[in-house]
């Protein structure tokens, strides 16, 4: 049994993407079709053995209330575990208050509550496989305070631009945690995501409100490490991840799916991603049809040309039309001989009286939810 | 127990030996049908959807992937409160031995205690292996309406088939005034789906005398329905119109599938959000199709993974169909891989089969489907 | 289906005669216990504690309620995607036909497949009929660490009493030398719980010969256990400490009710938070005691309704206490009635039962608890 | 199957009820010890068929999200039906604009998406059995716009002030609604509950935002009384019912349970109240304890004396303690030697160090929770 809780932290103030952010918070955000980013970290928590998930939410929790319900469907026992949803407090005076930390203190009470001796905290905007009970062994043997993963990259000049890096000694102990300014193309882009013991939690959380209202809890472990009294060590992350940091790298990081067997590393068959069922049918697609390297979810009818594309449930392409490196969310419709190129379609929107949408991969279009175009 | 009004009994004791292979590790209504489908998916998704809460399912022949199956009945939010899907097998009781079911009626009598708990008005039975969506509380409207004792759901059936089924003779307003099993010449193309609800006191006791009778053969059928009859009790005839099909043989179930692709079908729509089928929810990622495939006239599901040549055909969860590799014609069930350059024509594949590479199977003149229920060697 | 680590098996198929009437119509294991529960909520919750999600249940005798109990796997929090409690009655085969589980080991070679199917790790072994409150997990690390082929729960017994018992006589490291089954003479007092952890790919072997040899009683302790030992196989006994009963006659049914309301049976304790016991989610309003009642040491729950007399007793749900009426060093089980000016003493009275106005049931000095199990006429 | 979704209204701005409210809305406070308030609706319309249920939201939605988790305890089949929770717009400029209309017309999207003709309302803040099949029965065949319900009472002029009451003519037909002034004895209480079509309800939301942005339903419907275009009826109900529409109120619709055969006729077995189970064990009433009169949920220790009270679940009343006339939320502790008369003593609460709190019946003490006193 689990000797940790899990944190889900809510999308922090930084992350602003463009469109799909005004309807709901980076954490629902549909990925590869049928998923929502949520279900990559409380799956990677189910499948270590987590069963106690606090996930923090900002506005707009309608979808993800909904979406995440009892836990049944992330395989996560109602009686010994809990999903536990927690709202921070709205309305702040000045938006520089609206931090991660400000969110546990107004739920204190409920992180004391919590049995386990350790909390693994991990964001809700970046996607990728962790087994949290190596991880956490790994912490609990190494004697260390706080130990923080890291993925390290070769494209930090113009990628993971609002995301943070650690800066490490040869023992891969933290110096410090910096905002990634672009400055060098290789850099351990830090994974907001860190273990400690539940008691130097709750202590930082009071620590970082005496040091500054208006820091991250990240900030903080900056301050910590710099004042070098505690033990901070970083690990290296390998495989697929993808950080969900601004409009362009939601699109890469789904298109990247369909690349090589990016797929088949995400998905596989011992660590199973859980979502919610919508008890979609399965798709049709039809004589007329060419579909060629793409994912299609459920509930779809496909009778035009769908190429190197994501495509959401119950979507329909129609005869004639033609998608191309584009992610189509739920619901959406592309018209008769419309052409849909490096765009991403919000839910319901229905695209029939414009012909024609190109955009490009490094700079996709983006279509609002429930608009006719 | 809160009484509640209509009880449904799904008979799904079928041993389906017509099903050959399929059946020889799963019991009849738990075989996989529609790409994420199982057969039982059908009247349980009925249930659940007519407001049916409670729901009994029999069963006696190989049933544990069945029971296990049926019993998590969030599947079709048959797990409230109040509602539940119980596996019913025959079992040992304080004045009786361990019995198998004798019988349609028999598997009844031998749950009446459970049907008991429950107290309920009317009870609804089904059969397990039919695929059909139909509104149970319409034709209960109907029972109430007409004051019926017990009411029957009939199909048209082309003249010439009718003697493959038990058919009722009707009055003017749906009255069975007769009701022949297979008859030589027919009189009417009624066709019972096996279908009935019967008001519960009533064939309660029945089926009390039923059971005592050495006789007979406890079969609704041929035992309780003539012997109503001959009681001259009401017995009304609901007509069904839509899409129903009885899955009972390899080339039946690979129509059924085929169905799917069907444009004329538009009643087996699978995705008719105010009768959604329910089933098992399955952890994999969308369909893949890959950069050299070429997929026509295809329905398949999460997990399936075409990198072939696929046409008019079923790809069922997890299926994988590689490069190069050939299908035509054919229903491929769960993880079934067809490798690269093998070929599959007019065939249905079972389970976990593994075509090798190069191999072939099926033939496009072939008069029966081929059912392939173990793996094929590759060419090499 | 994803691999698990350990998956258990519930023998529930117990008779339980011991417990005359009150398993008349239900199985040993769903007998109502300690005013909310049934008997095999323990063991259930005990898995749900210990990250067990996969549980078996093996019932065969008359097991409708206890079915359709267990089959709810969500008042235990087993009913999440891959989580599950799955009833196992005997069953009809391809190549068999159905007949009941001869022993506590052929009840698990009977479902073979059903392990198969999550291919477990290690087997977790547990009866239906005791209370307690165990961490099968923390066993699991016990049986880990001392790399055992097998590991079985024990505990210490009076010395007098060990005959009763299946003995284990262990070496300084707790690795049991010797069994033996109900011993004239004890060599030790470690008796055995019935509770085995086993390796799943040793025991399965063992099973598949155990099946087919006419001379055994396939059954754990008489056949497996001491195959085990004569193979040379390192075989662990455990110890448990805390409250365990075994509450096989009407007598310690009645024993381990009153152990609620001892104040030195700490570990006994119902509501402590950190092991929960897990129940029916039972719609009642609170307990209601009444404005001219007198209740003294009574162990009570929602829906029942004391309005006379009560001392040292269990009230368990939907029961009423009428004015006027005593109850005294007795259980009531759910839906009993003690009518006005009625007196019940030292008695196990079964649910439903009535005791009429007036009349008397039970008294001090008996040498044995009365069960009640039919209605009591009044006086009047 | 049911012709009508159900909407469960927030509690509307003029109920202000001291303290218990600084927690929760007035649907999820306890009531009868285990229940909450929002049980009885929900099972009214669970009972009645009716499985879609859209609940409104305020603020404080934790409590509430939590007990009404997927409706699987309500018997409600989370495939057909569902339990939805909606929110309003929060941060009203002016708070006349935060009406139930407001709340609407946010969601109205989700309102036009029921697949249900009719529809249902009723208050979060009020208890009763109602027959809501038979009612909408009822509505049907009468050819009525709208049927409203109400309770006569007679006891208007000190009770229900926070309420409106319903002025009928001799067939019935609802000739104005009107708030309580307490001017009489005798009143048609308005149970803030209706039944009418769905379009006609979305109609008249709009057309409420055109004739006042500040008006309520109830009020709008006023409005229409007194134009006479719709056909408008009441409908007399009968049996218990309580408004908790102020402190006392609250106090009293618990307490009057106590008496007579109100409990026998709140909880029938024909007609269940559901709730959300907490797995606590029974209930132990010690050697020392002497209760009288009261209602003791699950999971407490007695060891005091208790009277005329409803005790909520894992209570402790301490040796030498006496409890009257009161009640006690959850978890509430009363220490030895202490007397608590008349007290609403809120969850967690400790009372041991003061050895005497006292209220009146009509002016009913309050102990904050958590609070140690």
């Amino acid at each position: 049994m689990a000797k940790a809780f899990g944190i889900i932290a809510s999308t922090p103030r930084r992350i602003n993407i463009r469109g799909l952010q005004d309807y709901r918070p980076a954490a629902a955000f549909s990925f590869c079709g049928r998923y929502r980013v949520i279900d990559f970290p409380i799956s990677n928590l189910s499948n270590s053995g987590i069963n106690n998930i606090q996930v923090y939410l900002h506005d707009n929790p309608r979808s993800l209330t909904e979406h995440l319900g009892t836990g049944r469907h992330y395989n996560i026992n109602s009686k010994r575990g809990k999903i536990q949803l927690l709202y921070g407090r709205q309305g702040f005076v000045n938006d520089i208050y609206d931090t991660d930390v400000s969110e546990y203190l107004t739920n204190i009470d409920y992180i004391r509550r919590m049995m386990q001796d350790y909390v693994v905290i991990m964001p809700s905007y970046m996607v990728f496989k962790q087994d949290f009970e190596a991880l956490l062994n790994l912490h609990v043997e190494s004697g260390m305070d706080i130990t923080m993963l890291y993925h390290k990259v070769d494209n930090a000049r113009d990628h993971f631009l609002n995301c943070r890096y650690l800066t490490l000694d040869k023992e891969r102990n933290v110096l410090s945690i910096e905002d990634n300014n672009g400055n060098t193309k290789e850099k351990n882009i830090y994974m907001d995501t860190c273990i400690m013991k539940k008691s130097l939690f709750i202590e930082l959380v009071k620590k970082t409100v005496e040091y500054s209202s208006a820091f991250s809890l990240a900030q903080m472990i900056d301050v910590k490490c710099k004042e070098g009294k505690l033990k901070i060590k970083g690990i290296a992350h390998k495989g697929y991840f993808a950080a969900i940091d601004d409009f362009t790298s939601y699109y890469d990081a789904n298109i990247s799916l369909l690349e090589n067997d990016s797929i088949r590393e995400v998905f596989r068959h011992d660590w199973t991603i859980y979502t919610r069922t919508t008890d979609s049918s399965p798709s049709k697609i039809t004589e007329s049809a060419h579909v060629t390297g793409s994912l299609i979810s459920n509930g779809c009818t496909i009778e035009g040309t769908v190429e190197n594309s994501i495509i959401g449930r119950g979507v329909h392409v129609a005869k004639g039309a033609v998608v191309k490196n584009s992610i189509l969310l739920a619901y959406a419709k592309v018209g008769e001989n419309v052409t849909v190129d490096c765009q991403i379609v919000d839910k319901w929107a229905n695209i029939s009286r414009t012909k024609e949408l190109i955009g490009k991969p490094y700079e996709p279009g983006y279509i609002r939810r429930r608009d006719i175009i | 127990m809160k009484q509640i009004s209509m009880l449904a009994m799904i008979l799904a004791g079928g041993r389906g030996s017509r099903l050959k292979e399929l059946t020889n590790k799963v019991a009849k209504p738990a075989v996989s049908y529609g790409g994420k489908y199982r057969i039982i998916d059908f009247p349980l998704s009925n249930c659940a959807n007519s407001g049916v809460d409670v729901v009994g399912v029999l069963t006696q022949y190989e049933s544990v992937l069945l029971n296990s199956y049926v019993a998590a009945g969030g599947r079709w939010g048959l797990d409230t409160r109040d509602s539940g899907v119980f596996v019913l097998t025959p079992r040992e009781k304080a004045e009786q031995g361990l019995d198998v079911y004798r019988g349609t009626a028999d598997a009844i009598s031998q749950n009446i205690d459970f049907i008991d708990q429950y107290n309920p008005e009317y009870l609804l039975v089904l059969s397990g292996d039919h695929i059909y969506k139909m509104n149970y509380d319409q034709m209960l409207d109907e029972h109430k309406r007409q004051n019926a004792d017990a009411t029957i759901a009939v199909l048209s059936v082309p003249l010439k088939e009718a003697s493959r089924f038990g058919i009722m003779n009707t009055d003017e307003n749906g009255k069975i005034v007769e009701f022949e099993e297979k008859p030589e010449h027919p009189k009417s193309t009624l066709a019972s789906m096996g279908i009935y609800i019967f008001n519960w006191k009533l064939l309660r006791k029945m089926l009390i005398t039923d059971m005592k009778d050495n006789e007979s053969d406890h079969d609704f059928g041929k035992n309780i329905i003539p012997q109503m009859l001959s009681e001259g009790k009401n017995l009304i005839a609901y007509q069904f119109k839509g899409y129903w099909k009885d899955v009972g043989t390899i080339d039946s179930l690979w129509e059924a599938n085929m169905d799917l692709l069907d444009e004329k079908k538009k009643d087996l729509n699978l995705d008719d959000h105010t009768w959604r089928i329910y089933s098992e929810d399955i952890s994999a990622p969308p369909a893949y199709i890959g950069k050299n495939a070429k997929v026509e006239k295809v329905y398949l599901t999460q997990g399936s993974r075409a990198e072939g040549n696929v046409k008019n055909s079923v790809l069922f969860t997890d299926t994988v169909v590689a490069e190069g590799a050939t299908v035509i014609d054919s229903v491929l069930m769960p993880c079934v891989v067809v490798e690269e350059g093998a070929t599959v024509i007019r065939a249905l594949v079972a389970d976990k089969v593994k075509i090798g590479k190069g191999a072939k199977v099926g033939s496009a003149d072939s008069e029966n489907i081929l059912l392939v229920s173990k793996n094929v060697k590759g060419a090499e």
